[in-house]
């Protein structure tokens, strides 16, 4: 569904990818791990369209959207929830939801979509009307997370959806990102720290370096490579 | 333990209703080597950025050599001797490598506006001094082939390495270190432990080492304190913290901590 | 007492004008971050756009006349609506990930160009022109005040249009994107929203509004010239700032208090000559103890 | 930036920098010598020589504000006109009563008057500085120029609105191009040493510099100073040379034109603002067969120069090398 092939970014002089390729098979959880700075992040923000690409592909549904702006990269179903969330905290959680449907008209389907925003995240209706910058860490993952439901994505990236959340929070979260990939077939391209989680609810996973990739393989394997685990794992 | 040298005494900082630092105890003694490790968001940064002036604590003390620093602005926290890095890179980027170390000995030089001006043999005595004195800092870290370059076009482990001599210049009693281990590879961050342990005999100075990376904690640290939610969940020798399940809970994630996540594969 | 009134009244009615053209300052401020120093250029535009329209829409429509006059400043605001779209086209958006001061001095560049294009004696020329009569404005007794029917309308346009843009703003969907992209462009892209639409939308918006402030003015004003807007304009600004400039109804306020300062300081001898002096004194003083203004949000800086 | 005369800009550097006293005295006695032989002079040509002279204190100035220590004013023509009035109305009041040798030293006064109460404006501007940033910074050094304008603009003492005029001819070539040598004297060796540092240092990273130990008050406070005291000192030639002073000669444009010369230079790039000086009071003169362009074609070159070289035309740089100038 999404293939990367030699992606490469730099920031002024300093390059922060050299080169990635990477595939997100249709449906499937795909998770990207490394240490701060390896340049996770600037994947998916390459990907997205947040910053520009000094060279290489990225084909979404077999077409090249390399160097598109982002909104149009949102219109084709690729939507990114940047690290940080990034909510519009000064607007209420129920106008944060409709922002991520900015781009649809279909009225019975943002309802509807509103309500399984809901059903995946209860916490949501009890701060229906409350201005997203009040809300706690958690709450607004789960806003930002709902905002990219909104947008009826086909592909959802995520970063870092556990970033300064309680554990507890973090469970919970995680459990519904394998709902949203389940119940509505969205295929999930996650980067995080909490390499254990991620590896467990993936079916493959990608080892990011200073901006290289320097190991791929399915989750399982991931998980009992001696490397992972000393550098990532921390068994 | 005496009198330690930074001494935190139930800080906690509030941004609007949350909570980002809660009633945090920590001290520091004299030429002692502290790890403060947690997952992102932690408030590592934010207890960071308590220490050097950029917040003020909604309550609790923080104590430098026995005086009271809240509130104190960043420059006249370096006078009293603690000197800093950042997280991201914040070098003076269009100086020279020479004049980044320079710019950083202002406090230790005896010339002002008037001796620049007429520029006689005490201020010459003294520009050679500070120059020699830089040089010598940058020879010890192996960056005075490069001093005439401008700091932004070094690489950025270079640049990660003229920070830490830049708040060497200030010639501090306390360093605190903001993740430098930051996006650098295994090797790099090897480099880097024998850095810090190398700048901790040499300069005989106390450290604080904020940090993402346990192995690096681990390696170099005498004491570390975790936290996490804001909260000091533990603190002690590496081993002991290795070995406390809170800790394990927090940070590594157990094994039940998983199963409460169900597990697909395709 | 009457004179007090009298000059309340007046000095609304002053104020009501730089709170329109503080509302422009104020859209492109808050979405874009930046202060567009030509707006007050647009005004000009505008009353000149008028200037030129009048006769020939009176072939059509008799003026002075409300239905002319209303035609005459809704195409005038349709003029400059384009040229604010054309100006942020070329000159703002090449810069847009620059630093601000770089899009501040291209703004000077701007404004000064369009002043001096416009004084060129094959454009408008330096003169002096007089402003058509678009329509009567007799003055009327109420209450024992003397109200003219033009400052009369100057407010109710005033108050008619803030709540339009307030409208557009809080309640529509562009609106909604607008604040998206003044909180996070990041953010708001990856809603989908088209970023460059919105601001261009935003910059047609406060040059429309400019355009409205600039026929209003030439009305009351005895005659119209190239560097007309320059006056008003810097009132205009200094009332954004001092009303929190983002926000609307911040503008509208602090025009009102703008217009009433220069109104009574007028009415004071000695006083009068100074009134540039105090607005600017006032900028100041705001800046350094309420920075983000009367009805703005502070906003902190992280490190 | 490389270019292909770097090895030449390298050559020039490198013979400044033992003994930078020497070189302001070649540049005040050259200033002297073609003062002295100023009588040869078209006088039309040497009126804009003075010109390019006080307009290089100006710019050269602001640089260190601007340039160097990078904050934003633009109220720069406001302190000029602190300077220039001051010195003017002592001229008007005592030469009369000054034998005409004594008329030199009467200037001189007059400068150091007239640049001491600039300070005094800068030293008010500057505190401000301390808390804005950017083009709030800019607004406000706008809004104290024009506060400054209106002042004298309804100060009977100066003549309001009309100014004053019958100022004595006192300003030379020499003056102008000596007081512009020791200008830029100041400001390149102040900047050139470790002390100096420290405005650089708190232009690129405010928050490190402080950080660092250096107090970012003190140097943006001094910078306002000693840029305001220069450029008084600028106003006060300009008095004496134009002989007629009036508010509107020092509005919002005049501002801008100076801040011009230092983009168009290089902001903290003393070489390429002194160039951009010389360039920018020539230019007019020589367009004067386009009167009715040559505005135009300066707003649109502002705007030609944002787009395509923010950081300066020139890259023409006497700083920023490693060693100080002992």
């Amino acid at each position: 569904m999404l293939e990367v092939l030699n992606l490469a970014v730099s920031y002024g002089s300093i390059k922060a990818l050299h080169g990635i390729t990477l595939q997100v098979p249709e449906k499937a959880i795909v998770t990207l791990i490394g240490a701060n700075g390896a340049g996770k992040s600037t994947t998916l923000r390459a990907i997205s369209g947040l910053v520009k690409s000094s060279h290489g592909s990225v084909k979404y549904d077999g077409q090249e959207i390399n160097g598109m702006p982002a909104h149009k990269i949102v219109a084709r179903g690729l939507c990114h929830v940047p690290e940080g969330r990034m909510v519009f905290a000064n607007l209420t959680v129920e106008e944060n939801l409709r922002m991520g449907a900015y781009l649809r008209r279909d009225a019975a389907g943002i309802r509807e979509d509103l309500d399984y925003c809901f059903h995946v995240f209860p916490r949501l209706r009890e701060r229906l009307s409350q201005l997203a910058g009040t809300l706690s860490g958690g709450e607004q993952q789960m806003l930002a997370i709902g905002r990219a439901v909104m947008s009826k994505p086909r592909c959802l990236m995520l970063d870092e959806p556990s970033l300064g959340i309680a554990p507890i929070l973090v469970r919970n979260i995680f459990k519904q990102i394998v709902a949203i990939n389940q119940e509505r077939g969205i295929t999930v391209l996650l980067v995080e720290q909490n390499a254990n989680l991620a590896l467990k609810i993936s079916s493959f996973g990608y080892v990011l370096e200073t901006g290289r990739v320097i190991l791929e393989n399915t989750a399982e394997a991931l998980r009992d490579d001696p490397q992972v685990q000393a550098a990532y794992l921390g068994h | 333990m005496s009198q330690p040298l930074l001494k935190l005494d139930q800080v906690t900082i509030q941004f609007g209703g949350l909570t980002a630092v809660s009633k945090l105890d920590l001290a520091i003694g004299d030429r002692e080597m502290v790890g403060l490790i947690g997952p992102n968001g932690a408030g590592k940064t934010t207890a960071f950025n308590l220490i050097t002036g950029v917040y003020q604590p909604t309550a609790g003390r923080i104590e430098f050599a026995g005086l009271p620093i809240a509130g104190l602005k960043a420059h006249e926290l370096t006078k009293l001797g603690v000197a800093r890095t950042f997280q991201n890179i914040r070098l003076f980027g269009s100086l020279s490598v020479l004049d980044n170390v320079r710019a950083a000995t202002q406090l230790h030089r005896s010339h002002g506006v008037i001796n620049a001006l007429w520029r006689g043999r005490a201020f010459r005595e003294s520009e050679k001094e500070v120059r020699s004195f830089v040089m010598d800092l940058l020879g010890i870290f192996k960056l005075d082939g490069c001093a005439d370059e401008e700091a932004k076009s070094l690489p950025y482990g270079d640049q990660r390495r003229l920070e830490i001599v830049r708040a060497l210049a200030t010639k501090p009693k306390l360093l605190l270190l903001d993740e430098p281990a930051a996006g650098m590879n295994p090797t790099e961050k090897e480099a880097l432990m024998h850095l810090i342990r190398f700048i901790q005999e040499k300069f005989q100075i106390s450290i604080l080492l904020v940090e993402h990376d346990m192995k690096v904690v681990m390696g170099i640290c005498e004491r570390i304190a975790v936290l996490e939610y804001g909260v000091k969940i533990s603190e002690g020798t590496p081993a002991e913290i290795q070995s406390d399940p809170r800790v394990i809970k927090a940070y590594l994630g157990t094994e039940d901590d998983e199963e409460n996540v169900e597990v697909v594969h395709a | 007492m009457d004179s007090f009134f009298q000059q309340l009244i007046n000095g609304l009615a002053l104020g009501s004008i730089y709170g329109l053209i503080a509302l422009g300052y104020t859209m492109v401020y808050g979405v874009l971050r930046f202060i567009n120093f030509a707006h007050s250029d647009v005004l000009m535009l505008g009353a000149y756009a008028a200037f030129f329209l009048a006769p020939k829409v009176q072939q059509i429509v008799p003026l002075p006349g409300l239905a002319g006059a209303l035609i005459v400043m809704l195409l005038a605001a349709l003029i400059c609506a384009a040229a604010g779209m054309l100006i942020e086209f070329l000159a703002y958006r090449p810069l847009r990930s620059r630093p601000k001061l770089t899009v501040l001095i291209t703004a000077i560049g701007v404004s000064l160009f369009i002043e001096f294009t416009c004084q060129h004696k094959a454009v408008f020329g330096a003169a002096n022109r007089a402003f058509p009569k678009l329509i009567d404005f007799p003055n009327f007794t109420f209450l024992g005040l003397t109200f003219t029917s033009l400052n009369v309308i100057i407010v109710l346009v005033t108050a008619a249009l803030l709540a339009g843009m307030w409208f557009i703003v809080q309640r529509t969907r562009t609106g909604a994107a607008m604040r998206a992209v003044s909180f996070n462009q990041q953010a708001a892209a990856l809603m989908g929203i088209n970023i460059s639409r919105i601001i261009t939308f935003t910059f047609g918006l406060g040059s429309a509004l400019a355009a409205v402030a600039g026929v209003l003015y030439a009305l009351g004003a005895p005659a119209i010239e190239p560097l007309m807007g320059t006056q008003p304009g810097l009132r205009a600004f200094i009332a954004a700032v001092v009303g929190g400039i983002g926000n609307l109804p911040g503008a509208v306020l602090g025009g009102i208090l703008l217009g009433l300062l220069e109104t009574f300081a007028g009415g004071i001898p000695g006083l009068s000559t100074y009134r540039d002096a105090i607005a600017f004194a006032i900028l100041i003083l705001i800046l350094l103890f309420k920075p983000a203004g009367l009805l703005g949000k502070a906003t902190v800086e992280k490190v | 930036m490389k270019t292909g005369l770097d090895p030449i800009y390298k050559a020039i550097a490198s013979v400044r920098l033992p003994g930078a006293k020497r070189w302001l005295l070649v540049g005040i006695a050259l200033a002297l010598v073609a003062s002295y032989f100023s009588g040869q002079f078209n006088r039309y040509y040497l009126g804009v020589w003075m010109d390019c002279g006080i307009n290089i204190i100006l710019a050269v100035s602001l640089n260190l504000i601007n340039g160097h220590t990078g904050q934003f004013s633009l109220g720069h023509a406001g302190f000029m006109s602190v300077g220039g009035y001051t010195a003017a109305k002592l001229s008007l009041v005592y030469s009369p009563s000054v034998p005409p040798e004594w008329h030199p030293v009467l200037l001189c006064a007059g400068l150091l008057l007239g640049g001491l109460a600039s300070a005094v404006a800068g030293f008010l501007v500057g505190v401000p500085s301390l808390r804005l940033r950017g083009d709030y910074l800019a607004i406000v050094t706008l809004g104290f120029g024009e506060i400054i304008r209106v002042i004298f603009q309804n100060t009977e003492a100066v003549g309001a609105a009309s100014g004053l005029s019958g100022i004595p001819k006192y300003t030379t070539l020499g003056w102008t191009f000596g007081v512009a040598a020791i200008t830029i004297y100041v400001v390149a060796a102040l900047v050139n040493s470790t002390y100096g540092r420290g405005f650089l240092a708190v232009s690129d990273d405010e928050v490190a510099a402080s950080s660092m130990g250096i107090n970012p008050t003190r140097y943006k406070v001094t910078a306002f100073v000693l840029g305001a005291f220069f450029a008084g000192i600028a106003g006060a030639l300009y008095a004496h040379h134009k002989q007629t002073l009036t508010p509107t000669q020092f509005d919002f444009m005049k501002s801008i034109d100076i801040v011009v010369m230092v983009i168009l230079g290089g902001m903290g790039r003393t070489g390429g603002v002194i160039l951009a000086a010389i360039i920018l009071t020539w230019m007019p003169e020589m367009l004067r067969g386009f009167a009715d362009y040559r505005m135009i074609m300066y707003a649109l070159l502002i705007i030609a120069l944002m787009m395509l070289r923010p950081q300066g035309l020139f890259a023409l740089n006497f700083k920023r090398k490693g060693g100080g100038a002992a």
